[in-house]
């Protein structure tokens, strides 16, 4: 069992290590933003070229009208609800062990959430006419259609996105109020003065903010459900084989925490060495994601061979040939290291000694992420090569270097939204951490009072 | 614009499928292909080139499957992989089925495609943004999206050519969805005409390209809500209704003697065309 | 606790004012008289003088001199409006037709011009005035019919439903929204079918009718 | 309706800045945009140009020889629609693609504006009255008989003027060129019935058997057999649904429409043919029966590949279904002994007595001059012949393109050079008119004034060719009004009378209108009911036709031997869109795919599976085909439809010139054929090329409208077909 917090450190020592983090920055964290910021300028260049000669430079066609975008929008969403989780779920659960990961995760959400929203514009073949899908009274006297999986889509990701950020801005404050106590004069204590709303830690503004932030908990839990039910949607409501499939709204679900959870395991790690948080984000920590996301994972397998059991003694034979031409036709390898990744890596997991080894830790979240993207391409990709008409089947559609791009594009633009977070706001819950430090040492005075009365 | 006129108009906006509420009053225009007639000359093509304004795409473009042909022969063998093809060849001319409950008009976003009161499946360019989810959910794959900005790519309309192009529609530019209209253009000039006289189009009064070219008449055309028109009388006659997804044909008991059948009919998108079998003689 | 209770009930309240508003807003969107802007033409065509009203001078009252205006039909010179799609220019030739027969405005320039064009055989090179985006297609002649013919409207009203009230104007100049709102606003409307009857209908509200 | 002409030009130019604009514009801006554009304004219509409002003019397609008869679509002074003419008895309202494509052929940007004199290897712009003052000096020095004019099939009016103007030269070389024709089987009518082309009736037969005749594809008048198709389809006809057999070593679209296609060993179908009379047994006249003994089915299956009973079955199925009609073309044909596999096919039809039944004699004209001149290979052969003898000092070509579609073994460019001057007429810079000195500019076939005779006759008629819209470029001329202009510097006093071509075609239609049915009308009624309907009723005689093929002078050689070194029969491919290349240049066509392979943009080799895999080829290998006397790259395309022992490669891509579209898409096969010919006519045999495949080791994707899943429907319902004994297809609409 690894070290766990100690219950003795104190709480000014708390403060003192989680604003070093605020401080002005090594030389590693301006090479990653350097790099996230090169990441990005090659997907907008992509992007500009795309715009100015159309869709086709993607190199989609008839009838491969959708491609990573759409795949790489899924797994954005799907990272999103790890935050959620961790910061809701476990909330109203009172596991306190999430307190020192929860506020990262969290801002995890927000970001990938806005990396997501621009997957949709890029998708689109006239992005400058984004507005006709916004109901709003407008002089055109026509609204978008309320049919539309899409349209619902849209609302919802705004929904959500909107809430998140709102939950993650209150959960902040009295962390927000500490920085703004303990940093020198300037702009930046004008800033935390400014967002930490005048906090001074009374009893009723205590009991005011426990609600607040109960009730937006309670309110985001069934708003991440939707949302990837809905994106779901886009897939189950509409007509074809390898889409149509009642249970994708729970396996959707199931495959964002896990690949969200996934996440965390990297981002954990990766902040733990960055800012030197081994006092907070302790391996039993890590131990106990680790076990949250194998049982994530377990569930995700399961429906996913739910899945295919549905549709191999399905009636559907299209959809049975499409779920063969998977296994066995152009896209094989990448439906094969999906199912590799996806349910067999995780066991690694299930071993004691990996769940606390480091290194075997950040492969396997990394190994778990990629089975995730994969995933995601092999529900979009193969239905159109492989659909109802076979004339026009069409096996050797392979993305262009601009769909490419953008994708990789969009990962340099969460590192830097996330990097540029981590310097601004405390990335570990203070009050929390305290809170947390404070109930384990009343535990051991507890102990330590019987112990005395046993004489 | 009020809220409420939204849901006023919601029924008509959203034509679902005939036997609802709203059967077609005037005109419910449909199709029937004789397979045994159509020789896949390739006509019909060609002249849907020449009314609709689609562009040539060239070689590479074609290569990556972005040609635009609304309407499209396909060419099937007999799959009994016998020596040689000597049932000849299978013809099939494939465009947009003008669904009566498409499935890509319900998933349009921004309700860019929807269904008219004549029982057209409309795709209006201008509204099209271009999420492409019409394609996606279209069983057929008849609709053909914009990659590139076609009217200024080199030698799809060079000067002079490009003014063979239809004014009576739209050129589209790129980033639209686009797709079979039953050329809407004809059909709209002739209720037009008609309505002036104070009367219906009667039958043969329009024609579409593709019918209107077809060398061995193998495309009939007109208004099924017209009992006197060819069509009604084709659909009637091979028992073919448009609100069922099964039809006597595919019954155990009689029907066998029909050939009049619509494709892809058990995932009910009730298509506006009927297709009649192409028959082979067993005597040679 | 209620204190969450009365926000919420704030913010939906402003929520639903707000959205009341802008409902109630977008009608006047499409109604108002928004003048399009001054076009330069080759020739300033008066439409005041051919198709404004003709009255007498009022030897009583000095405050009304006489009008001169012809009281032409729209549609003798604009003929193709009742033909076709378009309503057209009318052709030179129409032009002429009146022109070399009155003597008394032959040495004025714009006559004059009018005179040269013909005589070059060119074409007047008009500007549109009232001018849709290309892919709106507007149809004269189903409106002319419907309400001119088999309503039995007055021109000037008909034709100024859209375009104004022309009479009044020397070069014309665009006086509504010609917005897609402003006519579905119209085609929402339910008008009777011909003069006599008291049956109605309304405009057709399928895309296609304007857009193919 | 030409009269106020000026008005559509004006017109034009308003479009210019106004109407093209709108077309292009699309979803463009969405919002009024007053005072940009201009108003589409006429100084003086007619009363039939109204804005928005299109007007139909009749005229005639010029795309091919069938001469189907069209009507035109005119807004705001452009064209931009052809429509078949519902009045014509050839097409009855219909088309084909080559015909729609006929507006590209008008608009196309490559075509040829001004005349162009050769200087080195540059072209240089020059007035028409210099251009045409050089051709008479040009002729000023050289002897009637070494002027030679090269022309494609050429019938009406300006076959008069040509005529005249050799005969005003003195010269007697008139060489009409067609590089695809049946000039064989025309030869072999000539002797079976009589006649040349007799009028065939599909819609009457109730089997028809077709020895490789293309007719719903490029054979002779395609869109009035697909019309008699049509019919011949329905189970309505008191005769029911008519049954098609196609027999030909490479199917061909007729044959992918068989009910059964029948793959035969190249060269053999006489053999066939003779093999079913013999089949037919007793009701055989003597002399037929005679010449058939020897064909017992079983060695007809040994030198045909076609199986015995096969034979056995087709014999029975004429016998119990008359009438039927049998047709042979151009598979039959392309061979050294083609006549005789013709007139073996033509006997077959009297055995069975289906001349004068569904097969008859058109109308013989009494207008001969008019009458069609039909193009043949032999006559290029000739023409080769005199220029290599360097007999010819000027020559002319026009709706020919003969550099292109000769055999390389011809010679034909070195034979030009020896030519000192050489005029084409020409739409494009095709490989001819590059060889050309001067390259005169032709007006586009809806822009000109003309008539034609179609060389297939339904009834006897004149077709009308009128401009539908303004000369797009001022600098292009008909071919009517230079021959006028050239036969006017000769003869000036006979032709003073007409200042252009339309006058002439309108003074010589009026002299006759007695004879053309409008005895009565006066002139101008006459002229217009004339211009408006497109077609004018020749007076004619009925023709008669002739069952007198001789038995006895059938001589069918062996099936041609097996050839080591080249192993495999080339079967040029003439297909509905490409035909001889002439329309290369046309994106439309060079976009719809193939009917058979759905192959665009690109030439390919045809391969049978069997053969594919003895060779180790897969689709998309490049191989080298080469033969006696050429090679030529394609793309590899494995298919069922094509006898093993033979490949196919279509004719009409490989250009080397004639603009943007046609230039370096595809190999030329004609220039790889072998100079054999058929022995009786003369003919080029196309079909007697041998060649042997080799693999290049480069392998494409083929560009091709097949998707991924080949011709296979996966077991879903899409195209559906039925034996005909399970319908009833007599009580159908």
């Amino acid at each position: 069992m690894g070290k766990d917090i100690r219950e003795d450190i104190a709480w000014a020592q708390i403060n003192t290590d989680v604003l070093k983090s605020l401080e002005s920055p090594r030389r590693l964290f301006w090479v990653i933003i350097g790099v996230a910021i090169a990441m990005i300028g090659v997907a907008v260049g992509c992007e500009i070229y795309q715009y100015q000669n159309g869709m086709g430079v993607a190199n989609m066609d008839n009838p491969h009208v959708w491609g990573l975008y759409i795949a790489t929008f899924i797994f954005w969403i799907g990272m999103s609800h790890s935050g959620t989780l961790l910061s809701a779920i476990l909330h109203l659960m009172h596991a306190d062990w999430r307190k020192p990961i929860y506020r990262f995760a969290e801002a995890m959400t927000t970001f990938s959430l806005m990396t997501a929203g621009l997957f949709v514009a890029v998708h689109l073949g006239r992005v400058w006419q984004i507005y006709y899908a916004i109901p709003y009274p407008n002089e055109r006297w026509v609204w978008p259609n309320f049919q539309s999986p899409l349209l619902w889509d849209a609302m919802a990701i705004f929904t959500y996105l909107s809430s998140s950020v709102l939950f993650l801005y209150v959960g902040m404050i009295p962390d927000l109020a500490i920085v703004r106590d303990n940093i020198h004069p300037g702009w930046r204590k004008k800033l935390y003065t400014l967002l930490s709303l005048g906090w001074e830690g009374t009893d009723r503004q205590w009991r005011n903010f426990r609600i607040t932030y109960l009730t937006v908990a309670c309110f985001l839990i069934p708003l991440a459900v939707s949302v990837h039910s809905i994106v779901a949607s886009d897939f189950a409501m509409s007509q074809q084989p390898g889409w149509h499939i009642t249970s994708f709204p729970p396996y959707f679900v199931a495959g964002a925490l896990y690949s969200g959870c996934a996440a965390i395991i990297t981002l954990f790690i990766i902040l733990r060495y960055v800012f030197k948080f081994e006092e907070y984000m302790t391996l039993s920590i890590l131990k106990k994601t680790t076990r949250l996301t194998f049982a994530i994972a377990m569930v995700w397998t399961y429906l996913n061979l739910i899945e295919y059991a549905t549709v191999w003694y399905g009636h559907d034979q299209v959809a049975k040939d499409l779920l063969i031409q998977k296994a066995i036709g152009p896209y094989a390898p990448f439906w094969w290291s999906m199912n590799f990744c996806g349910s067999i890596v995780p066991f690694l997991m299930a071993f004691k000694r990996f769940q606390t080894s480091i290194p075997v830790m950040f492969a396997v979240s990394l190994l778990l992420n990629l089975g995730m993207w994969l995933e995601r391409w092999m529900i979009v990709a193969p239905t159109f090569s492989h659909g109802y008409y076979p004339w026009t089947w069409d096996h050797d559609q392979w993305p262009s270097f601009v769909q490419w791009g953008i994708v990789f594009g969009s990962f340099g633009w969460f590192t830097l939204l996330f990097m540029v977070f981590c310097k601004v706001f405390p990335s570990v819950s203070m009050y929390e951490v305290k809170e947390m430090v404070y109930h384990r040492t009343l535990a051991l005075k507890k102990d330590g009072l019987a112990t005395k009365g046993a004489h | 614009m009020s809220l409420s006129n939204l849901l006023e108009n919601w029924s008509q906006f959203r034509h679902e499928h005939p036997n609802n509420d709203k059967p077609h009053e005037e005109y419910k225009w449909a199709m029937s292909i004789d397979l045994d007639a159509c020789t896949g000359c390739n006509t019909c093509s060609v002249a849907c080139y020449a009314e609709n304004n689609l562009p040539v795409v060239g070689k590479e473009k074609f290569a990556h499957g972005q040609a635009m042909h609304w309407i499209r022969i396909e060419r099937y063998w007999d799959e009994d992989d016998r020596e040689f093809a000597d049932q000849g060849a299978q013809f099939l001319p494939m465009m947009c089925q003008q669904c009566e409950a498409a499935p890509c008009e319900t998933v349009c976003p921004v309700g860019a495609t929807n269904h008219t009161a004549d029982g057209l499946n409309s795709q209006i360019y201008n509204r099209c943004i271009g999420s492409r989810y019409c394609s996606a959910n279209c069983p057929f794959k008849v609709r053909y999206f914009n990659w590139y900005n076609y009217p200024t790519t080199e030698n799809v309309w060079p000067e002079p050519m490009q003014q063979q192009l239809n004014p009576d529609l739209t050129v589209r530019t790129k980033g639209v969805m686009e797709k079979c209209t039953f050329c809407v253009q004809r059909l709209y000039s002739a209720k037009n005409n008609a309505r002036t006289e104070g009367r219906l189009v009667h039958d043969g009064e329009v024609q579409t390209a593709c019918q209107q070219a077809c060398p061995t008449n193998a495309i009939s055309f007109g208004n099924l809500v017209d009992p006197q028109s060819k069509v009604a009388k084709q659909w009637e006659q091979q028992k073919v209704e448009l609100a069922k997804d099964k039809q006597l044909k595919d019954a155990e008991e009689g029907g066998t003697d029909l050939r009049g059948y619509r494709i892809l009919e058990e995932l009910r998108p009730y298509p506006s065309v009927m297709y009649l079998e192409r028959v082979r003689e067993s005597a040679i | 606790m209620h204190r969450i209770l009365r926000l919420s009930v704030l913010l939906v309240g402003m929520f639903a004012a707000a959205g009341s508003y802008a409902i109630d807003a977008a009608p006047s969107l499409t109604t108002a008289d928004d003048l399009g802007p001054q076009v330069e033409q080759p020739i300033e065509f008066p439409h005041s003088r051919h198709a404004g009203l003709h009255e007498a001078a009022d030897s009583a009252d000095p405050s009304k001199p006489a009008k001169g205006g012809m009281e032409i039909n729209c549609m003798y010179c604009h003929t193709y409006a009742r033909r076709g799609m378009a309503a057209g220019i009318p052709p030179l030739r129409k032009c002429i037709g009146c022109h070399q027969s009155i003597e008394s405005v032959k040495e004025t320039p714009r006559i004059k011009k009018l005179f040269e064009y013909w005589e070059t055989k060119k074409p007047v090179p008009w500007k549109k005035v009232h001018d849709l985006p290309d892919f709106v297609r507007f149809n004269h002649e189903r409106h002319i019919q419907r309400f001119y013919f088999q309503q039995g409207k007055p021109v000037q009203e008909v034709c100024g439903y859209c375009h104004g009230d022309v009479k009044t104007m020397t070069v014309a100049r665009r006086q509504k929204a010609l917005s897609m709102g402003w006519c579905v606003s119209c085609h929402q409307k339910d008008h009777p079918v011909d003069a006599t009857s008291s049956k109605t209908s309304h405009g057709p509200n399928d895309c296609f009718t304007c857009h193919k | 309706m030409i009269e106020n002409s000026f008005n559509r030009r004006d017109f034009l130019k308003v479009l210019g800045w106004g109407g093209t604009a709108v077309a292009l514009s699309g979803c463009g801006n969405t919002s009024v945009e007053d005072g940009k554009e201009f108003v589409t304004s006429y100084s003086e219509p007619a009363d039939y140009e109204i804005p928005s409002i299109g007007v139909y003019f009749n005229s005639t397609c010029a795309q091919c020889d069938a001469g189907c008869n069209i009507m035109g679509r005119v807004r705001e002074g452009r064209v931009l629609k052809l429509e078949g003419n519902a009045g014509s008895s050839i097409n009855r309202g219909k088309m084909c693609g080559l015909g729609q494509a006929g507006v590209q052929a008008h608009y196309n940007p490559d075509r040829v504006r001004e005349p162009l004199l050769r200087n080195g290897n540059k072209g240089e712009t020059l007035t028409w009255e210099k251009a045409l003052s050089l051709i008479n000096e040009k002729l000023g020095g050289v002897k009637g008989e070494e002027v030679a004019f090269l022309t494609g099939g050429i019938s009406g009016h300006a076959k008069v003027l040509l005529n005249n103007y050799l005969e005003v030269l003195g010269s007697k070389n008139h060489y009409a060129y067609e590089a695809v024709s049946p000039g064989v089987v025309r030869a072999a009518n000539k002797k079976a019935y009589g006649v040349e082309m007799p009028r065939l009736h599909l819609d009457k037969a109730r089997v028809v058997v077709s020895f490789g005749a293309d007719f719903l594809g490029a054979w002779v008048s395609p869109v009035h057999f697909s019309m008699q198709y049509g019919q011949f389809r329905k189970g309505s006809r008191p005769e029911g649904r008519g049954v098609l057999v196609q027999i030909e070593p490479k199917m061909t679209l007729t044959g992918a429409n068989a009910d059964h296609w029948i793959p035969i060993r190249p060269g053999t179908e006489g053999i066939l043919a003779l093999g079913i009379i013999n089949a037919l047994g007793a009701s055989v006249p003597a002399d037929a029966a005679a010449v058939a003994k020897d064909y017992t089915a079983e060695r007809v299956s040994k030198d045909t590949g076609v199986p015995a009973e096969q034979v056995g079955k087709l014999a029975a199925l004429l016998k119990e279904r008359s009438p039927s009609l049998v047709l042979a073309g151009g598979a039959a044909e392309g061979y050294a002994h083609g006549s005789q596999n013709a007139a073996a096919i033509a006997l077959l039809n009297q055995v069975l007595g289906n001349v004068g039944k569904t097969i008859d004699a058109s109308d013989t004209l009494q207008f001969t001059q008019i009458a069609p001149t039909t193009g043949s290979r032999a006559s290029l052969q000739v023409l080769n012949d005199s220029m290599a003898q360097g007999k010819v000092k000027v020559l002319f070509s026009y709706g020919a393109n003969p550099v292109y579609t000769a055999p390389a073994s011809m010679k034909l460019v070195e034979n030009l050079q020896k030519v000192p001057f050489k005029v084409t007429f020409a739409h494009y810079l095709d490989e001819t008119a590059l060889q050309a000195d001067l390259v005169l500019p032709l007006d586009s076939a809806l822009e000109d004034w003309g008539t034609s005779v179609p060389e297939y006759l339904v009834d006897a008629q004149l077709s009308i060719q009128q401009p539908l819209m303004e000369k797009l470029y001022p600098n292009t001329r008909g071919i009517g009004d230079i021959l006028l202009a050239l036969l006017k510097q000769r003869r000036a006093e006979d032709y003073k009378a007409y200042e252009d071509f339309y006058s002439y075609l309108r003074g010589a239609m009026v002299q006759n209108k007695a004879a053309l049915g409008g005895a009565v009308a006066d002139d101008d009624s006459f002229w217009n009911a004339t211009l408006s309907s497109g077609i004018v009723k020749l007076p004619s005689a009925a023709g008669s036709i002739l069952a007198k093929v001789s038995a006895a002078a059938i001589v069918l050689p062996a099936p041609a031997a097996e050839d080591a070194s080249y192993p495999l029969h080339l079967i040029p491919a003439v297909s509905a869109s490409m035909r001889d290349g002439r329309h290369a240049n046309l994106s439309w066509l060079q976009e719809s795919p193939d009917p058979l392979t759905t192959i665009v943009w690109d030439s390919w080799v045809e391969l049978h599976p069997k053969t594919a895999a003895k060779l180790g080829i897969v689709e998309g290998d490049i191989l080298e085909v080469t033969s006696r006397s050429g090679s030529i790259k394609a793309q590899a395309y494995v298919f069922p439809g094509i006898h093993p022992d033979a490949i196919s490669v279509p004719l009409g891509y490989g250009h080397e010139a004639m603009g943007r579209y046609a230039k370096g898409v595809g190999a030329n096969v004609f220039k790889m054929l072998d100079p054999v010919m058929d022995k009786e006519t003369g003919e080029l045999a196309i079909n007697e090329t041998r060649v042997k495949v080799s693999k290049t080791g480069q392998r494409v994707i083929v560009v091709k409208d097949e998707g991924a899943a080949g011709g296979k429907q996966m077991g879903r319902k899409i195209a559906v077909k039925l034996s005909a004994d399970e319908v009833d297809l007599s009580e159908e609409v």
